[in-house]
């Protein structure tokens, strides 16, 4: 098939000062389970060939099949990659849709209409491209079941056309989405290319949006958070995981199963170097890792809000008996069943504290793809090193949308497994006593089951016991015992990922953020610039226990802006606990509507605060 | 960093006096002083557990004891000084115990619950652990009640059994016996904690099973269901208990040499080349036909009888760990070489993203 | 049997000042399962019967039989009655934890000692009373096993003798712990007398310490907080219990069993007005409940730390779903399975917001056990009328003690079950939306299953709705629904019990405290203003939310100390974000070694802080 | 405040043209629109009901439709719009219902769920459920997979089934008619959703039965667990169905007349006084066996066969209201008088007290 050329001809630019050239916001709408999926990937995947910095959000509804789903692609030049929601150009293809689709467009826009759904369209000011689908899938394929993936492919062609993509990176994309498929690569090129020339050929209209090549994007790669999570575990050598099923945590234990079956197997004997169970419910896919943390395998779980809740009591286990492991909490929206696909940060104050009676714990917090790898690496680490539940806390936002990233770096170091005696530790040291704060940093020695060694052995329970690990319920032990572990938390706080600050040195208004809103206040901050003359420091917190570098930045500012997706401003609360003295400069800006947050709804929120005084 | 994990071998493995063939001697496999009740049938199964571990040779360093939260929960303190131990939260324990065995293929479980921890908080849970053949001696020390929360009723407790203060069960017991086999468990016995005879005899043949294997162990709870009107009181199981056999294990350094009338005895081999043999009482049962236990059971349960025994054996011995397809060394200390793949891997996976 | 006299007669008084009168700590250290128990209830009941205000605190072990076990009787004629670790008088019966006991008494402490430990005395500041318990046991049983327990009551003939308490108010106590089994009754009786006897015929030392009948308990009740609550939720009508073992919890149930199958019983009929189910785990009874609560019946459940840990799950959906439910935490030390003999307030903090997502709960939190029975009472109330789950925070120390109180009150207004709409209601308002606000206050009405009405029917769920129940993924409808339940939470903030305060007026210290630090902090601040000069107001939290009047009370205080029994200041955190322009005014001030909290560690945790400045 | 909980009389009970006996349509049992996938066994079921509960005569409004989190968890939705309904968390149903039948007994309880969320997740509580003889329809909507989170195998796929990735089940399946006959079920059936016949027969003597009783039906997922290699596929089923009876439903209004030549047919009578025939197919089975039961379970199992039909009836019917010896009124209506004791009680407990 040959390569078309895609770039549009002079006079096909729009007349008066150009089109706006690779900035812009596309959303298709259709239902789910209709293959619209792989199509927009393949769309994305065209921008990302080009060069384009573009990110894909997906917007899907908690059934599997016939409701409402739109995919949202955002194109910028200079890297915004947050969620905007203002929409340049939509392919509205569910006549359920079709009325509200339209109405959120801005004056301008492009619109891919199926032609009978022309008359849905009421509003004139819109660049509306009627196309004949239903025909053009008849002269692509007869059968109507698979008329109905077609259609989708088609779509991008048109897209491609009208907005001048590359028919080379549309290809690569296709070949790209369909690896090993070459029936379907070839059915999809064709019909991509059907909707590409209907388009070339009846598509007149002056376009304001045109996308091209550019080198902004190169050297880049595009990759989900779940993926990348998944890939930070294996490198980081995790070797036993236990998984329940639930939306949006799934994908990164499947993905893992894939990577580790290719990866990990002993070049020996061809044997798995590690275990993945599909546990039969949270409780015991928490019960199966901490089991296997007190052994010694490098160990996690990764769910979702629901499992959080039902982890609760093992995680208080973990937490007092100092077994390591990973909890990989790939947040959406909750209270209870909630909007299982819709993104939140909802768990950060409530897996801080998970669990009954005093316990605290650790989070890491990514704020983007990178560091989904790179923090599953290193919860490893610290959930060994400090022998304690180590989170690490995504959303469905980072962990289900292809996101462009820096390429990651393989780990150089040597991964850190913490203080564990051997039996030839044992016969040099002498004397073993589980619970001993030897360092004096709070966190003990441990052995691990198995050890050859006569003193290896200490009894792990979740009840008061002494530093020999004996039962006790003297007051003393047990008060001790709670100090340590404060001691311990407190040596943990300086070696998380430390926050990242930008000072603007100009004025006093700070800006607090944390995980997945990273991008949205990169952009919201130059908004408040651009428009608002409104220079902000900005603090991006990447893990709990917060430390004093986390003060510093507070103590630097008469305002910080505690920007976070939950309703009850989670973080916020714990800051102000932390920092009672600095309690009144956190003020929270929240965002709690299960879309992701874009830099238009953080700029509103602090002016409407800021004018408030 | 890697705990060895070598064999009996580096104990001096000659039997001496009063020592078992690794040469350590039943002191060796004490552990810290019981604090319950005098009289409570879960210390008699903690001596039996002590004698059968002896006798088995088992080294002390490989075993993990595990357990949730009850009186017989507790009772993995008192047995095994020198093996790690896990006693967990309530019900979870067969959890705790998939990870343990998938973390260290080497180890030897033993668990030990309760009934309140398994039948009632942990059915779910423990049903799964069997499902998915989780190698390990299970031990569910049955007093028809919760010991350690003063004494209410349990799942198991009879219908019809009474409390101490007079109240009358109205409930459905549950048969965790029956459960396993429904659930597909491949070595299933019951017993009373008051023979110790049988106890020990079932240890050492669930040893030497290698796959899941539970031992539902009836044993008086005696401050507070060892009454009259319970069915889990030492004089209700001593009149009642009825042995489905005799039975004799023979270890796998021993040759089987066993003369019987033909009919009258069952020679089962197990797993790692030991064997039991069942000589027949009464009942003339077949401990490795499924139909014969569900009939068996079912009558016990609408009948209120307590037979004792290996109630069903079966020698598939695939084990999670099988399934799973694990290298033979402990998942836990495999070197980093083997767990970390290397940058070959990580450019190749990082071009897939490009 | 003849009534002795109790008097001591001048002579037998110690010369210099005579002795100290009704205000003394007695400490009888037992194994447990040896029978002690009773015989300390009869001496805690004998004092009460003389009308001298005493409380009891059993300090037991998490096991059944065999281990160290402390029984402490506070009598002070003021009405102290919080924890005081200061020992007077030793009854000192267990070998293992003799020379410990011995250790910790103060100069001039009474002993009273089996002779065959006196090797154990090595003090010489003691007065000591070396009883041949052996001796007198065999005068009154022959079988070994019934003389375990008859060395109980002998012991408390001692001390009567020795502190001067009256045999008739003994007798009493023996009659109200054996009511109904006369033999036992008279057992004990006689060995009490012997005891009696032996001491009068043989301690001849001068005593510091001597009860007399007052008039200062008079009038007043001896109840637990258990059996407390289990009054208050019949009274208030529940119909529906489930719940699962666990120590310090168990016993409401079974006390609510016990009442129930007396008074709520059907007249006519003899049948059961209610239900109380055990169920097979805190997942079973969380979920039975809200069942119930769902269909109607005044429902709730009772646990401990573990317990909560498990419903977290179903918590947030009774939250979000708006389901009424009632659930007991009666606190022990955690976390994990921690010390569950122990008392402790380390779940105010989780339960305040339990469940992934944002949710919080509304927390009832009694200070004593008349308000034991009064919130238990209430909260029914509350759950039904704003349709969502309420905490009802009680503790240990309140739950198992016997606490003298003032008598409780009938309540006289009818029990209040909310905005239900029954079908006459639906054919009145011709329209119903299960979550529409129309009242303004958040607090939307329902229907119950089973009515017969066309327009009754709602689906509940766990997942996003309308306000007609349906399911929705529309972030407008999720977030207005959010902000209505906050709307909601508010309004409850207005009508939960509301604080108790006492303004000294002389100064800026207050302290807040909450649930079963109340008699410890008031003899505290009676201390302070003693021996410091301090004047101290006082603000008693009783609920959660916190409403203006907490406020109010740290906007008039410069310091706070805000008292509680948890490691990490739970409630403190709970304050300072809700009020953090106050926030630096809120000092932690903790104990969490799992014995009840004390007026001393309160006044020495004040002084620490206050002279730090 | 107290709902009324009148009986069918208010409702015209007039049975007129597409009417039944209480005056409602067909119509009147439907409910929202389906947002399962096209031809998903579980919108089959969701059919079967509706005309169930339509013949059945069963006014809308005393029913509970329960459920807890999946596709088959969602169907509740799908039917009896004016039918109070609870969708509630994944795995407790069984408690949920539990609760509510206790509360209003006057109640017809209906749930549905999955096999996720019945044989994982909610296995303890489940078995529970059936012990405490709670009075419900519990529907199974058994796919062998999860639905809703995209077709991971369920504990009950069959052990060597696969995925539509290829991906080999190696667990044992659990078969919730067998373990639901273990704890004691009164009413154990299977059928197939595309047997729509049998499965409203099924239904109708369900709620006839008036206790606890399940109906695990086997319910294609066409998206994920519908291809070759998959032992719930529809082609699997209807190639494999093997019905143990032909099965007849006999409202209790209705005169039990049955011409049957001896052995050939079995007539089961229901609490309400309905009855079901069961017409001998190839097999001769006795539903009222519970060994009969267990064999076929076993049978089945082992080979993979899959029977359909009423497996196990038990005419016991004591539930859960009996045991708690319940007024007869629903508790959640019961008035102040009844519920709140008087002061009279009040004092002599105060009395008690001092
Ligand atoms: C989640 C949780 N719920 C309740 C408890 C309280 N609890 C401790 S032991 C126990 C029951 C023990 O019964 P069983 O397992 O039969 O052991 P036994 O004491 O009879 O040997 C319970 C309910 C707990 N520790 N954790
Ligand atoms: C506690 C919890 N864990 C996991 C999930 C995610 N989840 C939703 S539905 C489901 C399984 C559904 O399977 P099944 O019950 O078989 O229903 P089906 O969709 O197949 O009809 C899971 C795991 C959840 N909602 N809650
Ligand atoms: S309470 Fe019962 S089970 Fe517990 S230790 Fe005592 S006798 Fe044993
Ligand atoms: S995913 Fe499967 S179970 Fe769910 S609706 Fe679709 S076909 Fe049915
Ligand atoms: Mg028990
Ligand atoms: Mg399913």
């Amino acid at each position: 098939m040959p390569t078309a050329t895609t770039e549009p001809t002079p006079s096909e630019s729009p007349a008066s000062g150009g089109p706006i050239i690779n900035d812009m916001v596309i959303k298709v709408a259709t239902e789910n389970g209709s293959g619209s999926q792989s199509s927009n990937l393949i769309l994305l995947r065209s921008l990302f060939n080009m060069g384009v910095p573009a990110s894909g959000k997906n917007l899907f509804p908690s059934n599997i099949q016939g409701l409402p789903t739109w995919y949202t692609i955002r194109v910028n030049e200079d890297g915004w990659m947050a969620q905007r929601n203002h929409v340049d150009m939509l392919v509205a293809m569910n006549a359920k849709t079709v009325v509200d689709d339209l109405a959120e467009l801005t004056p301008g826009a492009i619109v891919i209409l199926n032609e009978n759904l022309s008359h849905f369209v009421t509003r004139d000011d819109l660049n509306v491209h009627l196309v004949p689908f239903n025909a053009l899938v008849k002269d692509i394929v007869k059968d109507a079941k698979l008329g109905k993936l077609v259609v989708n492919i088609l779509y991008v062609g048109v897209v491609a056309w009208v907005l001048g993509i590359d028919m080379e990176a549309l290809e690569q994309g296709v070949d790209w989405q369909f690896a090993g498929k070459a029936k379907a690569a070839e059915l999809n090129k064709k019909a991509l290319q059907h909707g590409f020339e209907w388009a070339r050929a009846n598509a007149k209209a002056k376009e304001h949006f045109a996308v091209r090549r550019s080198d902004a994007a190169k050297g880049q790669m595009m990759i989900e958070g779940n993926e990348a999570a998944a890939m930070g575990l294996m490198f980081g050598g995790v070797t036993f995981a236990a998984w329940y099923p639930i939306t949006p945590s799934s994908s990164l234990c499947e993905y893992l199963a894939g990577y580790m079956n290719e990866h990990r197997r002993d070049p020996d004997s061809g044997k798995a170097t590690y275990a993945i169970v599909q546990a039969e419910d949270e409780l015991a896919s928490i019960g199966m890792v901490v089991g296997a943390g007190w052994t010694g395998a490098r160990s996690f779980t990764s769910t979702s809000g629901p499992g959080i809740s039902l982890m609760s009591e093992m995680v208080g286990l973990a937490y007092f008996a100092e077994v390591p492991v990973v909890i990989v909490d790939v947040q959406r929206m909750g209270p209870s069943t909630g909007l299982p696909t819709r993104t939140s940060q909802g768990d950060i104050g409530k897996a801080y504290q998970l669990s009954h009676g005093d316990c605290k714990h650790v989070l890491l917090i990514p704020g983007n793809v990178k560091e989904c790898f790179e923090f599953a690496y290193e919860s490893l680490n610290l959930a060994e090193e400090y022998q304690t539940p180590v989170f690490l806390m995504s959303d469905l936002d980072l962990g289900m949308n292809k996101c462009l990233s820096e390429p990651f770096e393989m780990p150089e170091e040597p991964i850190r497994r913490g203080k564990v005696l051997t039996a030839e530790d044992l016969d040099r040291v002498g004397e073993f006593a589980r619970y001993r704060d030897v360092d004096g940093d709070g966190v003990c020695y441990r052995t691990l089951p198995g050890t050859n060694h006569d003193a290896a052995a200490y009894f792990t329970r979740g009840t008061g016991h002494t530093e020999t690990a004996a039962y006790s319920e003297k007051s003393d032990n047990w008060q001790q015992n709670m100090d340590r572990l404060i001691r311990k938390f407190d040596t943990i706080r300086e070696h998380v990922p430390q926050p990242i600050t930008e000072l603007s040195g100009k004025g006093g208004v700070g800006i607090m953020a944390y995980g997945s809103s990273d991008d949205a206040v990169q952009e919201a901050r130059h908004y408040l610039a651009q428009r608002h003359a409104m220079e902000t420091s900005y603090c991006r917190v990447r893990a709990l226990p917060v430390n004093g570098q986390v003060r510093e930045f507070v103590d630097q500012h008469e305002i910080v802006y505690v920007v976070e997706q939950n309703r009850d401003g989670q973080m916020a609360a714990i800051l102000r606990s932390e920092y009672p003295e600095l309690a009144t400069r956190l003020i929270s800006v929240v965002h709690y509507d299960g879309i992701a947050i874009d830099a238009e709804s953080i700029v509103n929120g602090i002016m409407a605060l800021a004018s408030r005084g | 960093m890697t705990p060895s994990t070598a064999s009996a071998e580096k104990q001096a493995p000659q039997k001496g006096p009063n020592k078992n063939r690794i040469g350590l001697t039943m002191q060796d496999y004490k552990g810290a002083a019981s604090t319950l009740c005098a009289g409570c049938g879960h210390d008699a199964i903690t001596s039996s557990i002590v004698k059968a571990f002896f006798e088995m040779d088992i080294p002390p360093h490989q075993v993990a004891k595990l357990s949730g939260i009850g009186c017989s929960s507790k009772t993995t303190n008192y047995f095994f000084n020198t093996s790690h131990g896990f006693n967990s939260v309530h019900g979870r324990m067969a959890t705790i115990a998939t990870g343990t065995a998938i973390a260290n293929r080497n180890l030897v479980n033993i668990g030990v619950s309760g009934d309140g921890d398994t039948a009632s908080i942990g059915l779910g849970n423990f049903s799964h652990m069997i499902r998915r053949e989780v190698p390990m001696v299970y031990i569910l020390e049955n007093n028809g009640c919760y010991g350690l929360t003063k004494g209410q009723f349990s799942a198991t407790a009879d219908k019809g059994s009474h409390k101490k203060g007079g109240e009358v069960n109205s409930n459905t017991p549950i048969d965790c016996c029956a459960l396993a086999i429904e659930m597909g468990c491949g070595f299933v016995a019951r017993s009373f904690s008051g023979d110790p005879k049988q106890v020990r005899t079932l240890l050492k043949a669930a040893l030497a099973h290698g796959g899941t294997a539970l031992i539902d162990i009836l044993s008086p709870c005696v401050t507070f269901n060892n009454h009259e009107g319970s069915t889990k009181s030492y004089s209700y199981a001593k009149a009642h208990e009825d042995p489905l056999h005799d039975i004799s294990f023979i270890p796998n350094y021993e040759q089987i040499e066993v003369d019987y009338e033909a009919g009258a005895m069952q020679v089962v081999t197990l797993h790692d080349g030991s064997a039991i043999t069942l000589r027949k009482l009464d009942l003339d049962y077949d401990a490795t036909n499924r139909s014969s236990a569900r009939k068996l059971l079912d009558a016990a349960r609408d009948e209120t009888l307590f037979y004792t025994g290996l109630l069903y054996y079966n020698d598939k011995s695939s084990t999670i760990q099988d399934n799973l397809d694990l290298v033979s060394e402990p998942l836990a200390t495999l070197p980093e070489s083997l767990v970390c793949p290397d940058r070959k891997v990580f450019d190749s996976l990082m071009d897939s993203f490009r």
